[in-house]
């Protein structure tokens, strides 16, 4: 039971690390800010998420796990909210986003 | 920023457990990581955050200037008091064993009482300085 | 080992030098202010890595560990980093004082409106 | 080991985010790159932790971080949109001014 | 007055969380730092049913393995876009109906996009949100509602 | 092992961020690299064992010190200046300290060295005096507010002055200069 466990772990924790990647990979190569958001997010919401739920497997029960899912929520309250704030000052502050079209 | 809905409900969310974080933190400086600076510096830190989402005016009337000066002063004299407390009781400044009939919970009890100075001054000079920069151009 | 011991102290040196470069180079006084900042943050880093033992353990005891870092160096950096802060924060009132009487930032301008007075 | 690799990874994303914080090329690419790095800073602080052997001293900061970041990117986001920590008036009042 | 109640409680559950002591001293603090935490929230006027959003948790805990599927799955649609070597992307702003009922669900409603990689929310109206998605894909599958739907649900069950 | 690769690795970062800061003109982004410095430098202190300060780093840096930064940015208004004269001398000034100190870092024990004078004296005494005669396990603390007690009260004392004197600089009402609209955009 306990391996079956970690095996899991073992997968987000890797899996975690492949998005984190990913995410790094959207941010170098995408082309305007708009769309580097949207590389950024799959790290701090896929990527960080899987490493932290693997963490908290491999940890074992105890007050730890608590605080990493503590750790877990409050990401996924923040990190939204400051790409929000961010993606809205950006697409004032730049004036011209680069899209391929426009819906009004 | 307070027309952004979201980060004005995220604020509200948030602000208590900044602000019970830092009270954690406070109290736990004996046990890990923390004590009073950086409770204070987080202290603070929840009232920026305030300030910055519903605005200066708003943070300046929930936390009035002369009680912040009153604050600042408060754990300084705090944290002296707790020395000139071991004076009377015929010890050094600052040696907390003669506060108790046992040296270590004389101990505890001193840094318990310096950490929440120390804590509490911080705070206030946090808020103080942050309302300083950001009120400076309010009407 | 002999130089690979000393080479994180070598790059410390580096960083401290740029914010040192930062101080001394600059004009604008927030740069210069940032630059002390570096300044600061490096001398810390510095301070910290004199406390560190190969193997050694979070200063904070706990049952079956012997090996601890040594902890006075991060107690002074502890007070060294709340110094900073006040510091900090004041020199930039300062600087916001500076550009409300002369409406300037940069240190020449400053210097040619004092000359001119 | 599979730790190791996670904070190998963690690392390389680092570099990649600090990269895109030097090239810009405006103000918000570096304002994303940070908070990018400060998510990889948290995580490579609760790694840390598990490598080192005691993670329940260690989450504390990483706790901490979350909260103080927000705080910070929210600092910013102000400063560059109003131009001034204090000002709270919206949008569309600035644009009827 | 049911607001300041649910925040004593959700910041006593905080406090043990953090604390993992039993001590009567450390357990007296506590207490004191929920009284603190909850008059400087009451004195900040931020003790609402907003800030405290315990009535949604229900529904909440129906909604996340829904919305975690649905990052996972775009996620990967992101992912292979990034990857590709031709980038194909197609950035596009569409303005949808939130149709929520109050602000609470309509913030939850924009998060939930956000945090779905491939779209952010740009700007949050009384009925419109304004969305920018990588692809057009992503678009779609906003635009058909199935999220709205989601959120609604969300905040229906009790 | 595994500690001294990430300890090269962040140092490297690290370096990297500080040149970038000294070559940017807009402050806002000189913040941002200063905030970017700031949290390699927490990670830093966490490899190197230091929580504590790692702690307050984390703290202060992204909490604190930018916000105030922004702060000032946003009144005195964020483009810099090129410098007009060469950086000669300064670049020679540096270059002389730097060699100097580099110099002098030939005598130092060894990173990481156990056998270092400093791990001899006060170090050793505190992590074994502190159980018996404070009895709180966090060491740092029992020093930094009983063993050390005087500095503390001094750093809070510095502390307090410094608020005073930016209440003084910042907390008055500004007089309005005629023809003068404060405050840069």
């Amino acid at each position: 039971m306990s391996t079956a466990i970690e095996i899991l772990g073992g997968a987000l924790l890797i899996t975690g690390a492949f998005f984190v990647l990913i995410g790094a990979t959207g941010l170098l190569r995408l082309p305007d800010i708009l769309t580097r958001i949207h590389g950024a997010s799959i790290t701090d919401t896929l990527g960080a998420g899987a490493i932290l739920l693997g963490l908290a497997m491999t940890a074992g029960w105890s007050l730890l796990t608590g605080k990493l899912l503590a750790l877990l929520i409050l990401m996924a309250l923040l990190n939204p909210s400051a790409s929000h704030a961010l993606a809205r000052a950006a697409v004032h502050g730049i004036r011209k986003p680069w899209l391929e079209k426009e819906d009004s | 920023m307070n027309d952004n809905p979201v980060l004005r409900i995220v604020a509200k969310i948030i602000i208590p457990m900044i602000l019970l974080f830092a009270l954690y933190v406070q109290f736990h400086g004996d046990y890990g990581p923390g004590g009073g600076f950086q409770a204070g510096v987080i202290f603070a830190a929840g009232f920026i955050l305030y300030g910055l989402v519903f605005g200066t005016e708003a943070l300046r009337s929930a936390v009035p200037p002369h009680i912040l000066r009153i604050f600042i002063a408060l754990g300084l004299v705090l944290y002296a008091g707790v020395g000139v407390a071991t004076l009377l009781m015929e010890a050094d400044f600052l040696a907390y064993n003669a506060l108790s009939q046992d040296p270590v919970a004389g101990q505890h009890l001193g840094i318990f009482l310096v950490e929440l100075g120390v804590g509490i001054t911080v705070g206030a000079v946090m808020i103080t300085v942050f309302l300083g920069f950001a009120g400076r151009n309010d009407p | 080992m002999t130089i690979a011991g000393l080479y994180n102290y070598w790059i410390v040196i580096l960083l401290m030098m740029t914010g040192f470069y930062v101080v001394i180079a600059s004009g604008n006084l927030v740069k210069k202010i940032i630059g002390l900042n570096l300044f600061q943050a490096s001398v810390f880093i510095l301070y910290i890595s004199l406390g560190k033992i190969a193997d050694g353990h979070a200063p904070i005891l706990q049952a079956g560990i012997s090996n601890y870092s040594n902890p006075l160096p991060h107690v002074l950096i502890l007070t060294a980093i709340v110094v900073g802060v006040a510091t900090t924060s004041l020199g930039l009132a300062l600087v916001v004082r500076i550009r409300e009487a002369y409406d300037t930032v940069e240190e020449d301008e400053i210097h040619d409106q004092d000359e001119s007075m | 080991m599979i730790l190791t690799i996670v904070l190998a990874t963690l690392l390389v994303g680092m570099t990649a985010a600090l990269i895109r914080a030097i090239k810009g090329p405006t103000v918000y690419d570096r304002i994303l790159a940070s908070n990018a790095l400060g998510t990889k800073t948290i995580l490579v602080i609760v790694v840390l932790g598990f490598l080192m052997g005691d993670p329940s001293l260690y989450i504390d900061i990483a706790l901490m971080y979350v909260l103080i970041g927000f705080i910070g990117t929210v600092a910013v986001l102000k400063v560059s949109e109003f131009g001034d920590l204090g000002q709270s008036r919206s949008r569309t009042e600035e644009d009827h001014s | 007055m049911k607001a300041p109640l649910t925040l004593v409680i959700v910041l006593a559950g905080t406090w043990i969380l953090l604390s993992g002591h039993w001590s009567f001293f450390l357990l007296s603090l506590g207490v004191a730092s929920v009284v603190i935490t909850v008059l400087c929230g009451v004195r900040l006027k931020i003790v609402d049913k907003e800030s405290v959003p315990v009535h949604l948790l229900p529904g909440l805990i129906r909604y996340t393995p829904w919305l975690i599927g649905q990052i996972i799955q775009s996620s990967l649609h992101v992912a292979r876009r990034v990857l590709s070597p031709k980038l194909p992307i197609s950035p596009t702003i569409i303005h949808i109906d939130t149709q929520q009922t109050d602000a609470l669900n309509s913030v939850s409603y924009a998060n939930s996009i956000t945090l779905t990689p491939g779209t952010i929310s740009l700007d949050v109206g009384k009925d419109q949100i304004e969305v920018h998605a990588l692809t057009s894909e992503s678009a779609e599958s906003l635009k058909s509602g199935l999220m709205a739907k989601q959120v609604r649900k969300m905040e229906g069950v009790r | 092992m595994l500690i001294e690769v990430v300890n090269v690795v962040i140092l490297a970062l690290l370096a990297v961020t500080a040149l970038a800061a000294v070559r940017l003109n807009d402050l806002f982004a000189v913040t941002m690299m200063f905030g970017i410095y700031s949290l390699l430098a927490t990670i830093m202190f966490v490899v190197l064992d230091a929580i504590d300060v790692a702690f307050t780093e984390a703290a202060v840096g992204v909490g604190i010190s930018t916000v105030l930064m922004l702060g000032t940015i946003g009144l005195v208004g964020r483009r810099a200046r090129k410098a007009s004269h060469r950086p000669i001398l300064p670049l020679i000034v540096v270059i002389i300290t730097g060699a100097a100190l580099v110099y002098g870092t030939l005598d130092m024990p060894r990173f990481t060295d156990p056998a270092a004078p400093v791990h001899q004296h006060l170090g050793p005494y505190f992590l074994n005096e502190s159980p018996d005669q404070i009895g709180i396990p966090n060491v740092v603390t029992s020093i930094l507010a009983s063993y050390r007690g005087y500095d503390t009260l001094g750093e809070l004392a510095v502390i307090f002055t410094a608020g005073i004197g930016v209440l003084g600089l910042l907390g008055l009402r500004r007089r309005k200069r005629p023809g003068h609209e404060g405050g840069a955009r």
